[in-house]
């Protein structure tokens, strides 16, 4: 039966895929895209990853498929174009001589990998009970490789001043989207009162359970952000300009209140990161908390996308 | 009591798989995308439903049926805003029944 | 029982990729609409199933993000598909219904 | 056949249909959902990895799990700028490809049109 399920799984999921490269219109392939992101899910619960899971459902699945659907239906008038620039017969027949040879060779890695695997599994969990948290991941994330959390975090700060660098003059610190238009009877708008607090209130448990079960900040703050952008897309409220002081603070504070802690480790534990002996678990929880609403800040800025409107 | 609660699991699952194969008939054979949209919201919800229901006998706690409930709640409120609002773009007037938008598209080439 | 949770899910699952096939395949906006929408109700069907097969709790915590987030991209689909169908519209110079 | 190469004969299949995907689109979101699949394709693998580590009373080995973890959040940071830049492209050009409008097909025109 297990088999049965890993096959209907692959076949859906290679399905979907050879549907988003194949399809004739990019709405079309983003919309096998969406499904082929929850399918995704599945295949990493069928690997026991459940963390990842959980980040794949909510960024793999969810935002990325959002902000490629938004930007289908931008380029929509570039679609006849596009579909006249196929290339030629052979350069296709070339293409695919070059992909099945990587697929190949991919597939014949899989299948060499040696019988016994390398895995630092037992080393995580001798040493889990110094950081205090009861999830593998949450410690490995936090504690034993901290510096690329925080390095992550960052990138996404990157990310976003390289958004919001794309933007035309007129528009330079202004408001991002289009300008918004409420209906105020619509059953979208009914949602976007409906939804939010109970997305809150998921997003927070989602944040504290990771301590000891699959979650964590990430997880947390995408729902925050699907809220914020539910909301943003029914029209009740408008996105704040991106020069606005208390947007930016919010923005930088949960990478700097990261980066002050791992420098008073620097200080008390003697290493950049380490934290005081016995007191791991509450610095962990106090950089989960502020991270998650600048991730969650971060994540709708990046989503909706470079300012187009000028401040008024 | 097990026994109970298997036979209990089975049937409902099965009724829910039983509307998920109603809805891909639903949307196979009808003629036109408002009946389509009518077999896919009613009958996969219903589906979901009876799965979520013949799920709780096999969950040990309480706190985990509340979640499944909380999961089945918000599929509805999301199945429903979303089939609104594909009912309101057949009434708008996609041309999905008239077949020239894939013509459209073989124009341009 | 987890072999028949594993059969249903596995049945779900390629129900959902029957009414796929056909959804796709049909020219339009609103039928790619429905393609996502079938997918919100369909998959998460099929993945609980699939979870409590595995027999893992934590799961659970898992496909309640997935509702969440599957909410709000298919909506965020379905809306950016009214836009377009809208437009089309608006450019044949055909009465909206509004 | 267990389930570990089972899905990662499947990762094989996802870089190949990217790869493909990314030569032959010629609309650059195309591409870049091509790019995207190869890089789940990666991902893949990387969770095969660390599913065979499996050890201790771990479903897997956790530090290739939380690097997965880390990678996915970072892909999601590339496409939104990637998304970003096409964007501007077409603002600029009202073409979302990197052929010339004028009909001289170049590959590396990338740099010319911004």
């Amino acid at each position: 039966m297990t088999l049965a399920l890993d096959s209907a799984l692959a076949l859906l999921f290679l399905g979907l895929a050879t549907w988003t490269i194949f399809a004739r219109e990019t709405f079309a392939s983003v919309a096998g895209f969406l499904p082929y992101g929850l399918l995704l899910t599945a295949v990493w619960l069928r690997l026991a990853a459940i963390d990842v899971a959980m980040t794949e459902a909510a960024i793999g699945a969810g935002l990325t498929g959002v902000l490629l659907v938004g930007a289908a239906a931008r380029l929509r008038s570039t679609e006849a174009a596009a579909a006249a620039e196929r290339p030629r017969v052979l350069t296709r027949l070339l293409a695919a001589i070059v992909s099945i040879a990587v697929a190949g060779v991919v597939a014949v890695c899989v299948l060499l990998l040696p019988p016994s695997a390398p895995t630092l599994a037992p080393e995580v969990v001798a040493n889990i009970a110094a950081t205090g948290v009861g999830n593998p991941i949450t410690a490995v994330l936090l504690s034993f490789r901290a510096m690329d959390t925080l390095l992550e975090a960052v990138v996404l700060l990157f990310a976003l001043i390289g958004v919001w660098s794309l933007a035309p003059d007129r528009a330079w610190g202004g408001r991002p989207g289009p300008a918004p238009v409420s209906d105020p009877n619509g059953t979208l708008t009914y949602l976007a009162r409906v939804l939010p607090p109970i997305g809150i209130v998921v997003a927070v448990y989602i944040l504290w359970v990771g301590a000891d079960d699959p979650g964590g900040k990430f997880q947390g703050a995408t729902i925050l952000a699907a809220m914020w952008l539910l909301v943003l897309m029914a029209g009740l409220a408008d996105a704040p300009p991106v020069s606005g002081r208390g947007l930016r603070t919010g923005l930088i504070i949960g990478p700097a209140i990261f980066i002050a802690i791992g420098c008073l480790g620097a200080v008390t534990a003697g290493a950049f990161l380490a934290y005081p002996q016995g007191h791991a678990k509450l610095w962990i929880i106090v950089i989960e908390v502020a991270l998650m609403p600048s991730l969650a800040i971060t994540l709708v800025l990046l989503l909706v996308g470079a300012p187009q409107r000028a401040m008024t | 009591m097990s026994g109970v609660a298997d036979i209990f699991t089975m049937a409902l699952v099965s009724a829910g798989g039983f509307f998920f194969f109603a809805g891909v008939i639903g949307l196979l054979r009808f003629p036109d995308a408002c009946t389509r949209l009518h077999a896919l919201t009613k009958a996969d919800n219903l589906g979901l439903g009876l799965v979520i229901l013949g799920l709780l006998p096999q969950i040990g706690s309480i706190q985990l049926a509340l979640k499944l409930m909380v999961i089945w709640f918000l599929v509805l409120l999301a199945s429903a805003t979303c089939s609104q609002l594909i009912g309101r773009a057949i009434r708008r007037g996609d041309r999905s029944n008239v077949p020239d938008l894939t013509d459209a598209a073989e124009e341009s080439r | 029982m987890d072999n028949f949770l594993a059969g249903a899910s596995a049945f779900v699952f390629l129900m959902v990729a029957a009414g796929l096939v056909c959804v796709l395949r049909r020219p339009g906006y609103v039928d790619r609409m429905m393609a996502v929408q079938l997918f919100a109700t369909g998959g998460i069907a099929a993945m609980l199933l699939m979870s409590a097969s595995q027999g893992s709790e934590a799961v659970i915590n898992v496909v309640l993000t997935l509702s969440i987030l599957a909410a709000f991209a298919a909506i965020a689909f379905v809306k950016a598909g009214l836009v377009l169908v809208e437009d089309e519209a608006a450019v044949r110079g055909e009465d909206t219904g509004k | 056949m267990t389930s570990t190469t089972f899905f990662g004969l499947c990762a094989a299949a996802l870089v190949g249909l990217g790869c493909y995907g990314l030569i032959v689109n010629a609309q650059l979101l195309r591409k870049l959902l091509a790019f995207n699949l190869i890089g789940h394709g990666v991902f893949l693998v990387c969770a095969i990895i660390a599913h065979r580590g499996a050890a201790d009373g771990l479903g897997g080995d956790p530090v290739p799990q939380a690097l997965l973890i880390t990678a996915i959040v970072v892909a999601f940071a590339a496409s939104a700028l990637a998304v970003a830049l096409i964007l501007r492209l077409f603002e600029e050009t009202g073409s979302a490809s990197l052929t010339r409008s004028d009909g001289l097909a170049k590959s590396d025109t990338a740099e010319q049109e911004h």
